[in-house]
């Protein structure tokens, strides 16, 4: 299936865009999405990157879902 | 540190984000209760010179932008006003962040916390500052003479 | 908590007594200086509600008047500005306090610390409301319905 | 001597003045005119009552001097 992945801040200023997609298996963890783009783009290889879904920070261990609401950012720094 | 929900139960709470200047004041004064005696505000503002933490280099930043994982950043927010009034004796909790460009001195963020007891609107609004540091998902980007840099925080 | 007065030394420190409405936002915003990211504020306002600490009794406030022992009270307000920068990290600290007749909802005081880190900041600006609530020469009448009452503090 | 003491908050109320003045001897100390003070107005004897010397808290040994500003307050309530 396709992911569709929200980026921001640094992650969208490295994509160029403020969502990417990529393609995924079924049984992909939330650690294999940071991986694969990762490897798509090499910018954000240096960054703490973080994944959430659905509006919620995932640690790792999820197994993504189609229609998920998958983004991808950096450590946070506002306030 | 003990809660006691049922008395003071949320009353006036709120969590917003807005591309406007933000008035400390306004903020604070939305979460007076008349029961109440003090309010303890943190108000945070863009800082016109950096300090890089890895190299210490100091830089002069022109202005900041701050960007937001919208909905996620006010479902972020709404958590942290409910465990705050988990864990400390406060009354209501109003936390506004800004958006977008902001120019040096600018509020970015202000946190008023009311409460019958001063100590204990003191500890939430700290704790409440911290949290929103480390989870909330927004973004500052500092835009200097000379290029731009979006910042890393602290992971989580 | 070390002091570090010869970088943090007080540039817009200021303590006022005032007649006047006091807006929060203009306090915490004097105290601003450019290499600082957070002020902490608090502000204490006229209760409606109050509940006598002996006798347990509640009472409505029609409106509040504070007297000071003005030149007194500023001399008191400059040793707390001046024991807080020695023993907290921090840049400005700026006290007003309200006197004369207050309607309920009013600010009475308003204490803004600005320090390079936030933790320095609250920390101060909770001792230097406790400090002035017990040693500067102020005091609180409430006016009700059928009467009114100086309030006493704790003895120092 | 003639001492002249500044009153404020409940203290004035009590005396119905803004200022009282206290005939003292000489030797006499801060203690001694908190005394002399709630023997003349019963009502402030109940309250817990402070002496500033020239705007500073007297502890109560302290000797008062003539021109030395005086002053009678309650435990403060200011905030």
């Amino acid at each position: 299936m396709v992911a569709q992945i929200l980026l921001f801040g640094a992650t969208a200023a490295i994509a160029g865009s403020r969502s990417i997609e990529i393609e995924i298996g079924t049984e992909t963890t939330a650690n294999l999405i940071l991986e694969k783009v990762s490897e798509r783009f090499p910018g954000m290889s240096s960054l703490k990157l973080n994944l959430s879904i659905n509006q919620q920070y995932a640690t790792g261990d999820e197994i993504i879902c189609d229609n998920d609401e998958l983004a991808i950012f950096t450590a946070v720094s506002g306030g | 540190m003990l809660t006691n929900a049922g008395i003071y139960q949320a009353t006036n709470d709120f969590v917003e984000l807005t591309s406007l200047v933000i008035d400390i004041t306004s903020v604070a004064r939305r979460v007076m209760p008349p029961q109440c005696g003090a309010t303890v505000t943190l108000d945070g503002y863009a800082r016109q010179v950096t300090r890089n933490k890895e190299t210490g280099e100091v830089r002069e930043t022109e202005y900041l932008e701050y960007e937001a994982y919208e909905p996620m950043a006010l479902k972020e927010m709404e958590k942290l006003v409910a465990a705050a009034h988990d864990q400390f004796e406060i009354s209501n909790v109003g936390i506004v962040h800004r958006l977008g460009k902001l120019a040096i001195g600018e509020t970015s963020v202000v946190i008023s916390v009311a409460a019958p007891h001063r100590k204990a609107a003191f500890a939430a609004c700290e704790w409440l500052i911290r949290e929103l540091k480390r989870t909330g998902p927004i973004w500052k980007k500092e835009v200097y003479a000379d290029g731009e840099k979006w910042i890393e925080g602290e992971s989580i």
